[in-house]
């Protein structure tokens, strides 16, 4: 593996950029692994990734029944974030963020997360307890994020419509200085490339068909269009997909897969400083370093395994965002693509055990797993390698749709990403 | 805008008249007192998410109002059929 | 006591003409929701005539659903209540307004927001439906004129969606 | 010819000259001209420069797949509009372009300096370097590259523009008015079939506009379909994506071909809902990926014909064409004879027909096969070309300053893909052609990969002696994707095309690949040896082009954004200046603050008047739902918590509703009209769930009940009358209803009418005052509120808004649902154990309150808190622990949900949701804020008049 630097960089160019090499080996299964992550996305990757590197276990296989990253995160609007309410969350996606910080470092690929801020908007009274709620909850948990006035608001988004007039008027905002973005695609890549070094198969265009159990019901192995592979544990990672995977192990499941639409306008000069989210109005956006305004669009309302959502989705989405930016009503929609996004009953994930020795879960992020993303990969990695969870994610198990113990965000906030 | 045939009106109308109303044939307990903390959780929360063939229900909120049933591809999103609540699983 | 309380609308009493199709305020009705799992549960208790299929009108009766009719009239008829039948008579003369659209362009305007192929939709016809993301009751009254049903709080949007639509 | 407009020909007005500024300097074109042939016609070649290099770039293609020359239009305040393509622009007077991406100007742009560089920018450097030392990203390197990314600027004021959509319904949708799609129009239109026919372009004709031998059929054509009363044409107007069931959206633009901003609409949407689809989009000309390929003045043969015959401009004095198509031949034929200099033909080929061969002899142009372009000299124009033998790589030198492209073709199947429809590659014509349908859909013309524009050979790269990886051979224009950028690619590993094209970020820009998505299949396939069709194809996602939020927002703007529901008395807030809020979809009076009032002045001033004469209030917005049947007692003793079967009629009830999780999600009180009838009420936000939510019940678990609901919501305005003089300021108003204590006791409901209007009264409270709601028809609720003010001034009637109502019911302990609970609270936990009926054996979200969490020790409890100094007033969301000292992270206990000065008790108070709240009464918590923590007792959550003396009055 070629150490990244300027200096590389620089080298390479004199000899005409012949001599790079592949930034990961395209793998062939192999019979057997240590390990088996089913899904190749930046979960799973990053999954493999910290087995190999913070727990020893090597002899591991990603196994992607497309291309890595090709899944929801390629498909996202890159937010990265961990301003949630409840404690468990807090502490969930505060892990991830203080891994992401120096991700690019670790990883010797720049994943160019950018510390923009993510302001989350409150529209009315409702949004203002709620968003203070959270800021109180955050500065306690030790998690930044601060409260602003409508004009501290927009000295901060200079695009913001703060007119007491609006429709939904700006009544203040939660803001998280250290959310931002990241580069999804690189994210990917990066965990691809360095769990590679670290001797981890990557292997494309392997579909799981069926999942091998023993006569005490642990796992075996599984059976792939490229043959099968034996192994004693099993990370699924699948977002989307994970009803489809757990039903091979007899395992039905809390979750329903759902559309949901993102979008990009043409790139434009440096325009939007930072990330905005309203809930009440349904959009958030932010503007990535190429020029586009980013812009998250809402679910479709049935379960869809198509990648393909409907207009009216778009329609009210960008009427939304002309409402709270109406300085981009003349910008124009370049691009809108479809993703999958697995939802549980309280939108909150499952990272864990399964009643299935062997499978362990990574699922249910619904449309807010990119920022989970380093931690989500850590924290199951930390569960397979232990067999048991971490205590940042026992909390997250599936016995809690059994007993009650749920984590609902969105039934606490009205906030669901 | 998916169009969807309502069995009651008899007609395909277009989604925005409907709300879908989540996994068709998903029966409340008769006697809920009865059930398992399992059972209870399989009736609340356990969903088949299948990728293919999946019974739904949708309400035909701004039209006729009733809840129906339908069986729908979830790859291709087409239906297969429609038909009124309280018929057989299709 | 002095006198009478008066009424309050919430659109405009002047019609809004515009070329080819004008909007007005219809003149207050009676309204009743009738509900029973059949239309001749109905017509026992009401002793009229009810339709029996759904979208078809008859009488002022619009059946909106295999359970559900409205009935709409200028008069002040008194009502059976229904009591101890299975049926369902509730008065809901004031939850919804009624726009008046008109004119050879009544259906270009009402097509603004109302996902419905109106070119396949019969004189005589009525159907509950949306216009963007409002609820309406339209029923065509004439191949030109449609009264457009919608609940009092959102009959200002409409009212504003309709002229801006008008004005086009 | 003057400059480079040809001295006759093309489809411009010669008689109306139109007057433009591009770059702030004034030319003249003609009506009819885009702002490309305008320009050309003036003899500019410059139009723009690149995304990441700054090259400077000239024109490409002639249409909407124009990659290069993405130009500016400023139409005044608020009217700026980056990166339209200078090839669609129309010109109108006073038009006003400008260039985009250099600085400070167009012909010397400082960020070329990335050119030069380029060798150090190569397909996903910023993932190699820029992570030392750390914290330069943020503040150093992302900054920079932020600023040189992007092209155009964005607005940065409101646009003053509206913009409409509409609904549409067809039987046969036909996209695209090429000659197939007239075709397929003319085909139908004898038919009873409505037909809307498409076009984005300002006249009807498509390839036809740059072919004059077919402009006479072309124009009998266009009369038959405007004269067809079944034909609806859109010109202008982009479909720009395909749906489900035969749904395409639509956009018209209205008004920027004209010189005048106007009130009217400036696009609309069109959501056209088709029984069939005709899709004859075209085919798009491929560029040719050669060194120095993007110097201003390479362009595509196809587009030079669009230029000469359809607009009258040459695009050059001396003209060259690089083939591996016959179609270039048929189109510099074409030009040389309406008088463009041709100066040569080269073509990769080594045989060609001898048609094209006598053809260009006749015309007097060179020709050389099996040759190659290997060089373009020239910076901002090309001065010469270099071109090479393909077996010895001798070369010669030929001087033009204009060298066409013709690559063959490339089949719009964009909307086919967006439809779902399968495609299948040919290998005869180097594409994808649409195969089978998903939809009623079918593809004519050139989109099927049906033309007679001949036939040609597929070349990735044009052969050359220089060294491959030191060449600018450019796939992607706009986004200076390189020919080496995807050998780069597929030498780091990257194999599917999906990665290649993330990775060199080809076919990504403002075109979306429409000219660059098969070159760099090709290429890669080349790279990787292995067939296109085992590397994949990047899908096709909406928008064709791309399209203005504003269109897709359509008549969504402004007041029409999205309705907010008014009450009938919400006119007399208003003018009474009512402070509003708005909750859920209404608007609500927030507080009436007299001259100098602030929130709290008036809250205290309102919230005392209640107390000590009489309040009036708005509470129209409450959810209402009048239950009938002979089973509604039946039906609301399932839903509810609580017992509702023996309840009278004429008295009414607390309700609390869960969903099926053991939740709270409403509560409401109702009343029993009649044995057979209940009328309900819900929150405000909760009417439209609450309804859904019973109608599933009633219509899936329980459809033998014979009950049926209907939403009274807005049958009904309703007036709050609450405090002491309550029943005072009623009595002689009401008829029929005998209002004393022992014949209208709270909790009851009678009805009569009140100034001669009919109402159902409600004696109820939600102040822990003597209290009722007077709901009336709708229509009168304004009328009677006026009166009640009228008539109630003698008591100093006050009205007070939803801010003194949440004091008022703070201090009686009434919660608020969605306030005081979040979904996660049982009734148990909210200290409701009173409204849940022990005895039942069932109701909706019984069994969930079994459930071992919901059972467990330590579920946060709501209670009272009354902070040690009186005068604090906690923050509704502060969070509370039982230790302020631990360190951060801290253990929270629980948060604040309501928390008010009362103005009555001379103090602040607050209700709390605490861990184990019920067990620690009297017991003192924390509330850590920034600066300062506050001491707090837990109490009850009744802080007045708890053994409620004053309602039963």
């Amino acid at each position: 593996m070629t150490h990244h630097s300027a200096f590389s960089l620089f080298a390479k160019a004199l000899g005409g950029h012949q001599d790079w090499p592949e930034q990961w080996p395209d793998a062939a299964p192999k019979p057997a692994y240590d390990a088996i992550i089913v899904g190749g996305g930046g979960h799973g990757l990053g999954a493999a990734y910290y087995l190999a590197k913070k727990y020893g276990i090597t002899n591991v296989a990603v196994l992607e029944k497309g291309w890595i990253g090709g899944g929801n995160t390629g498909r996202n609007t890159t937010i990265i974030r961990s301003n949630y309410l409840y404690d468990e969350s807090a502490h969930l996606y505060d892990h991830a963020v203080k891994l992401w910080d120096g991700l690019s470092q670790e990883l010797n690929y720049n994943v160019m997360y950018s510390k923009r801020g993510v302001m989350m908007l409150a529209h009315n009274v409702h949004d203002v307890q709620s968003l203070q709620r959270h800021v109180n909850a955050n500065r306690l948990n030790g998690v930044d994020n601060e409260w602003l006035t409508p004009q501290q608001a927009k000295d901060y988004c200079p695009p913001l419509n703060i007119s007491p007039d609006a429709r939904h008027p700006v009544l203040g905002a939660a803001l998280q200085r250290r959310g931002g973005t990241a580069r999804h695609d690189s994210v990917a890549w990066g965990y691809a490339r360095a769990a590679a070094a670290l001797g981890v198969d990557i292997i494309q265009n392997c579909a799981v068909t069926a999942i091998r159990r023993g006569a005490d019901g642990a796992v075996e192995g599984v059976e792939t269009t490229r043959g099968p592979i034996a192994t004693k544990r099993i990370g699924v990672s699948a977002a989307g997909n994970t009803s489809v995977v757990m039903q091979m192990a007899g395992l039905d499941f809390p979750l329903e897969s759902y559309p949901l639409q993102a979008l990009v306008s043409e790139p434009v000069k440096p325009t939007f400083p930072c990330v905005v989210m309203s809930n009440t109005v349904h959009a958030y956006m932010s503007q990535s370093d190429k020029g586009e305004l980013v812009i998250g669009a809402g679910t479709d309302q049935y379960v869809s395994y198509s990648q393909r959502g409907a207009l009216h989705i778009i329609e009210h989405t960008l009427a939304a965002i002309c409402e709270i930016f109406p300085i981009y009503r003349r910008m124009r929609m370049l691009r809108t693509w479809g993703g999958i996004v697995d939802v549980t009953p309280d939108r909150s994930p499952i990272l864990g055990k399964t009643p299935v020795k062997g499978l362990y879960v990574n699922c249910g992020w619904g449309t807010g797993g990119f920022k989970a993303t380093p931690g989500a990969g850590d924290l199951l990695a930390y569960t397979m390698a232990k067999d048991e969870p971490h205590p940042i994610n026992a909390p997250f198990n599936l016995d809690r749709f059994r007993n009650g113990r749920l984590i609902d965000e969105a039934a606490a906030a009205a906030v669901a990403h | 805008m998916i169009l969807i045939h309502c069995p009651y009106c008899d007609e395909k109308r277009p989604e925005i008249e409907f709300a879908n109303a989540g996994q068709a044939h998903v029966a409340r307990p008769l006697d809920p007192s009865s059930q398992s903390d399992e059972e209870w959780e399989a009736y609340l929360f356990i969903r088949a998410n299948p990728r293919g063939r999946h019974h739904e229900r949708w309400r035909h909120v701004h039209g006729c109002g009733r809840f129906f049933n339908a069986v729908r591809d979830t790859v291709t999103d087409k239906f297969e059929t429609t038909y009124k609540a309280g018929e057989p699983r299709r | 006591m002095s006198d009478a309380l008066f009424r309050n609308e919430p659109v405009s009493s002047t019609p809004y003409v515009a070329d080819g199709v004008s909007i007005r305020l219809a003149a207050p009705l009676k309204r009743y929701s009738l509900r029973a799992r059949t239309a001749d549960a109905l017509e026992t208790v009401l002793n009229v005539k009810v339709p029996q299929k759904i979208g078809a009108t008859e009488g002022g009766i619009a059946c909106l659903g295999p359970d559900e009719w409205l009935l709409r009239t200028p008069a002040e008829a008194a009502m059976p209540t229904g009591t101890g039948l299975p049926v369902a008579i509730t008065d809901i003369s004031e939850r919804s307004i009624c726009l008046v659209l008109e004119g050879p362009r009544a259906a270009e305007v009402l097509m603004t927001g109302c996902p419905l192929d109106l070119d396949n939709f019969a004189v005589g016809r009525a159907t509950r439906t949306i216009y963007e993301t409002v609820e309406i009751i339209i029923i065509r009254e004439g191949e030109d004129r449609f009264h457009v049903e919608v609940w009092r709080s959102f009959a200002a949007w409409l009212w504003t969606a309709f002229t801006t639509a008008a004005s086009h | 010819m003057t400059g480079y407009r040809l001295d006759n020909g093309g489809r411009i007005d010669r008689n109306r000259p139109v007057e433009f500024r591009f770059d702030g300097h004034s030319y003249q074109g003609f009506a009819g001209d885009t702002l490309a042939s305008a320009l050309l016609a003036n003899g500019i070649s410059l139009f723009g420069r690149s995304f990441k290099y700054h090259r400077p770039r000239g024109i490409m293609a002639a249409g909407s797949e124009e990659p290069n020359a993405l130009i500016s239009v400023d139409r005044g305040a608020g009217r700026f509009t980056p990166n339209l393509r200078a090839t669609s622009v129309e010109i109108h007077a006073g038009l006003n372009a400008f260039s985009q991406n250099r600085w400070p100007s167009l012909k010397r742009d400082f960020g070329a300096i990335n050119d030069r560089l380029g060798m150090f920018f190569p397909a996903g450097f910023y993932n190699k370097t820029f992570m030392w030392p750390r914290s330069f990203w943020e503040k150093l390197y992302e900054p920079a590259i932020r600023k040189m990314a992007g092209l155009g600027d964005a607005p940065t004021q409101e646009d003053p523009d509206i913009y409409a959509s509409t609904y549409a319904h067809c039987d046969l949708l036909i996209v695209g008015a090429g000659p197939a799609g007239i075709d397929a129009a003319l085909e139908a239109m004898g038919s009873n079939k409505r037909i809307i026919l498409i076009d984005e372009q300002d006249e009807l004709g498509g390839g036809a506009l740059a072919d004059p031998a077919l402009w006479p059929w072309l124009e009998r054509s266009r009369k038959a379909l405007i004269d067809a009363p079944n034909v609806t044409i859109l010109t202008r107007t982009t479909a720009f994506g395909y749906y489900h069931d035969n749904f395409i959206g639509a956009v018209q633009r209205l008004t920027d071909h004209s010189p005048d901003n106007s009130d009217s609409p400036r696009e609309k949407l069109w959501r056209v809902r088709a029984g069939e689809v005709v899709l004859a989009q075209g085919a798009i000309e491929r560029p040719l990926v050669f060194d120095g390929n993007d110097t201003p003045g390479v362009m595509l043969s196809s587009a030079a014909k669009v230029f000469g015959l359809r607009y009258g401009v040459a695009v050059g004095k001396s003209v060259a064409l690089m083939a591996a198509h016959d179609s270039g031949w048929h189109d510099v034929f074409a030009l040389a004879k309406a008088g463009v200099g041709i100066k040569a033909i080269i073509d990769v080929r080594t045989e060609l027909s001898s048609a094209l061969l006598d053809e260009a002899s006749r015309l007097g142009i060179n020709v050389h096969l099996n040759h190659s372009v290997t060089g373009v000299n020239g910076r901002h124009r090309v001065t010469s070309i270099q071109i090479c033998n393909n077996d010895d790589y001798v070369g010669t030198r030929i001087d033009c300053d204009t060298l066409l492209m013709a690559g063959g073709w490339t089949p719009s199947v964009h909307l086919w893909s967006h439809s779902k429809g399968s495609l299948a590659w040919r290998d005869d014509i180097g594409a994808y052609v649409p195969d089978q349908p998903n939809e009623n859909a079918r593809c004519v013309g050139a989109c099927s990969g049906g033309w007679d524009f001949g036939s040609g050979v597929i070349v990735d790269v044009l052969p050359t002696p220089k060294d491959q990886s030191r060449i600018k051979a450019f796939v992607d224009f706009q986004n200076d994707v390189t020919a080496k950028d995807i050998k780069l690619a597929v030498r780091e590993g990257f194999r599917s095309i999906e990665h290649i094209k993330r990775y060199t970020t080809n076919g990504m820009a403002t075109d979306q690949g429409k000219t660059s998505n098969l070159n760099g299949l090709q290429i890669a396939s080349t790279a990787l040896a292995k067939p296109v069709t085992d590397i994949g194809l990047t899908s096709f996602r909406p928008p064709y082009t791309p399209q203005t939020f504003g269109a897709l927002a359509g008549h969504a703007k402004g007041a029409l954004f999205q309705p907010t529901r008014t009450t009938n008395i919400d006119g007399w807030a208003a003018e009474n200046g009512a402070v509003f809020e708005l909750v859920a979809q209404w608007r609500r009076a927030r507080y009436f603050p007299k001259m100098g009032e602030d929130m709290h002045a008036a809250v205290n001033r309102e919230c005392v008047a209640v107390r000590s004469s009489v309040g009036i209030f708005d509470a129209s917005t409450l959810g209402k739902i009048e239950v009938v049947g002979p089973d509604a007692a039946e039906f609301l003793n399932r839903m509810y918590t609580n017992p509702w079967k023996a309840l009278e009629p004429g008295r009414c009830r607390y309700g609390l509703l869960l969903k099926e999780d053991g939740f709270i999600t409403d509560d409401g009180v109702s009343a029993r009209l009649a044995p057979d009838r209940f009328h309900l009420t819900t929150t405000t936000g909760g009417a439209a769930r609450v309804l859904n939510m019973m109608e599933d019940y009633l219509q899936t678990e329980w459809p033998d009940l014979d009950v049926w609901l209907t939403s009274t919501t807005e049958q009904y305005a309703v007036i709050a009358l609450q405090g002491p003089n309550a029943r005072k300021l009623l009595e002689p108003l009401v008829e029929g209803i005998d209002l004393s204590a022992d014949a209208f006791p709270h909790m009851a409901i009678r009805e009569g009418t009140i100034c001669g209007i009919p109402t159902r009264l409600f004696r109820v409270s939600f102040t822990g005052e003597l209290g009722f709601e007077i709901n009336v028809p709708t229509a009168y609720g304004r009328a009677l509120w006026e009166r009640l003010m009228a008539e109630g001034a003698k008591f100093d009637i006050t009205p007070y808004g939803t801010e003194a109502m949440h004091v008022l019911r703070a201090e009686k302990g009434f919660i608020i649902v969605g306030q005081d609970t979040d979904g996660t609270i049982t009734p148990f936990d909210a200290g409701l154990d009173w409204a849940v009926g022990k005895k039942k054996p069932d109701f909706v979200g019984k069994r969930s309150m079994a459930r071992p969490d919901l059972v467990a020790p330590g579920r946060k409890q709501l209670v009272g808190l009354l902070t040690d100094d009186p005068n604090v007033v906690l923050q509704e969301g502060a969070q509370i622990v039982a230790d302020p000292r631990q360190p951060i992270p801290m253990t929270m206990i629980g948060h604040v949900t309501s928390s008010y000065w009362s103005e009555t008790l001379g103090r602040s108070i607050a209700f709390a949701l605490v861990a184990g709240g019920h067990e620690m009464m009297g017991g003192t918590l924390y509330i850590p804020m920034p600066g300062k923590t506050h001491e707090a007792k837990v109490t009850g959550m009744v802080f007045y008049d708890a053994e409620g003396a004053r309602l039963h009055v």
